[in-house]
């Protein structure tokens, strides 16, 4: 087993949310003692000046952003969030446009790239709507109204060239090469 | 050697395991003297397949011109062609190697991890200014013109694996009506670096099949063919 | 401003994505040399022992856990399934680490096969990261940090014989091969 200082550093990270010493002495097979000493460690390392800091509330523990960092990270958070499309982020919108409802490895055939960023973002700015889909495991993607009505149409339908390019011959290709992985 | 279709990531790998299978280091005799088993798997290749045919033909090419160097003075190594095919052997050799030790460690104990931000959302979401319709159509004509190359790309090189084969029955057919022809007359004027090398191949096919002779009155002359 | 390298560590904390050098430059509205400069400070920090890593293909970064710590993560975290590569992805995705960033024509040269099919398998599964080039008409290459993370390492340069192997000669000497022949 690894220095326990570490372990303890990685589980913190990916955690994302507080957890308790308890939960922590039990993935890792060691007492609440050893526990408590490792986080000593922790506590010291992440304080002061370094961005990341340790929190701990009664017997819960996590890694949070430097408080001191607040307004930085609200104004890069909002400007990723808020900023323009980017042309990765429009592409995918259009697939979507023109393809939906699609699914995601649909979007991803097509673009020949993976797209679960992207369609985070594009989700959680109101301008692609999710639907689970009765006849797949996958869920499928349309465009929002908010989105439309950004754009002036009142439907897919009145999008520029909608017929040709939703029936366009590089889109209409079948899914293939996703399993020729001989090649 | 058992060897079988679609075994091979490509035709050097297939190179590199007939120079192995006969205990042969990487040369310039070595390659040369596991040409005849490549042409053979070439003709075992699935001939629908005209994409990976054609990546066999160019290596083909290189192995058949190597090997005629020594019997035909006239044709010269063109700089263009890039690295003798032994150096490319062993540089391929050494990313091969080299993936064997990558691939222990995608499959080994070590990786990271990334942490799951939970989203943190604003109050209100402003809509991108940018989210036009003169850009929705720009995005989408970008898409259409960058999806479009890699399937172009396949029909050229179908029309090369299809000219060595019509090559072959047209030359053979020329020399059944006129018993003798020379190079020059089957390559016309025109001739781009493909076509020439497509011919040569064809002809050096029918040689093999003892189709043809050829034969040549000194180093940079014309190559008068026979049927032989 | 505080300190920029505690406000880098907080931006990179709650990203929780691949970010450029050039982004981070416009959120914190400083140039992307004093970026670099204070990603050298986090490069130097996150490394070795620390729970957490700092991880940069060309200009992108992230942090991520430390590869050895992996057994003891993945019991709070969802396992990453990547699954095998076939030896052609293997080849290929060996070829961009260690001469990326690369275009597709010099992929080809160096496995005399097509690689238009299997480069499109490794976007869309996210092992490699395509680039426009300003320089080139040509896209290029560089594997991507998912793959990084799947390989355990924080950059190209650690990965085996990296420097030998990148700065081969294209085009050897014979006389330096006699050395090439032992392996």
């Amino acid at each position: 087993m690894n220095d326990i200082v570490s372990i303890l550093e990685s589980i913190l990270f990916v955690a994302s949310k507080p957890l308790t010493v308890k939960a922590l002495a039990r993935a890792l097979e060691v007492s609440e003692g050893d526990i408590e000493g490792a986080l000593s460690h922790v506590s010291e390392k992440y304080i002061g000046v370094c961005g990341i800091h340790y929190l701990r509330v009664d017997d819960t523990v996590q890694l949070v952003t430097n408080p001191s960092n607040a307004e930085e990270v609200e104004k890069f958070v909002a400007r990723d969030i808020l900023g323009e499309l980017t042309k990765a982020q429009l592409e995918t919108l259009t697939v979507i446009g023109y393809r939906g409802p699609i699914t995601r490895p649909e979007i991803e055939e097509i673009r020949g790239v993976n797209c679960a960023v992207i369609l985070r973002t594009l989700l959680i700015r109101d301008l692609v709507e999710e639907h689970e889909s009765s006849d797949s495991v996958l869920p499928t993607y349309t465009v929002s109204l908010t989105a439309l009505r950004q754009l002036g149409v009142g439907k897919v339908e009145e999008l520029p060239d909608y017929t040709e390019i939703h029936n366009h011959a590089y889109f209409s290709r079948p899914v293939e090469n996703s399993h020729s992985e001989t090649n | 050697m058992d060897i079988k279709v679609g075994q091979f990531s490509g035709p050097l790998d297939l190179l590199l395991a007939l120079i192995q299978d006969e205990k042969l280091e990487i040369s310039e005799v070595s390659i040369s003297k596991v040409t005849e088993q490549f042409l053979q798997y070439l003709e075992a290749l699935d001939e629908t397949d005209a994409e990976e045919l054609a990546d066999f033909l160019v290596i083909a090419a290189k192995l058949l011109f190597a090997k005629s160097k020594h019997l035909l003075s006239s044709v010269e190594p063109d700089e263009e062609e890039g690295p003798p095919l032994e150096e490319q052997l062993r540089l391929y050799r050494l990313f091969v190697e080299t993936s064997k030790k990558i691939d222990k460690l995608w499959l080994g104990p070590y990786h990271s991890y990334v942490r799951i931000e939970e989203p943190r959302l604003p109050q209100s979401i402003p809509l991108p200014e940018n989210l036009t319709l003169t850009n929705w159509s720009l995005a989408i004509a970008n898409l259409l013109k960058r999806i479009s190359p890699p399937k172009a790309l396949p029909e050229t090189r179908i029309d090369r694996t299809v000219s060595l084969k019509e090559t072959i029955s047209r030359l053979k057919k020329l020399l059944e009506v006129e018993g003798q022809t020379k190079f020059s007359d089957i390559l016309g004027n025109s001739a781009t670096k493909t076509e020439i090398i497509v011919s040569f191949l064809a002809l050096l096919e029918l040689v093999k099949q003892r189709e043809a002779e050829v034969n040549q009155t000194n180093a940079f002359s014309d190559i008068h063919i026979v049927k032989a």
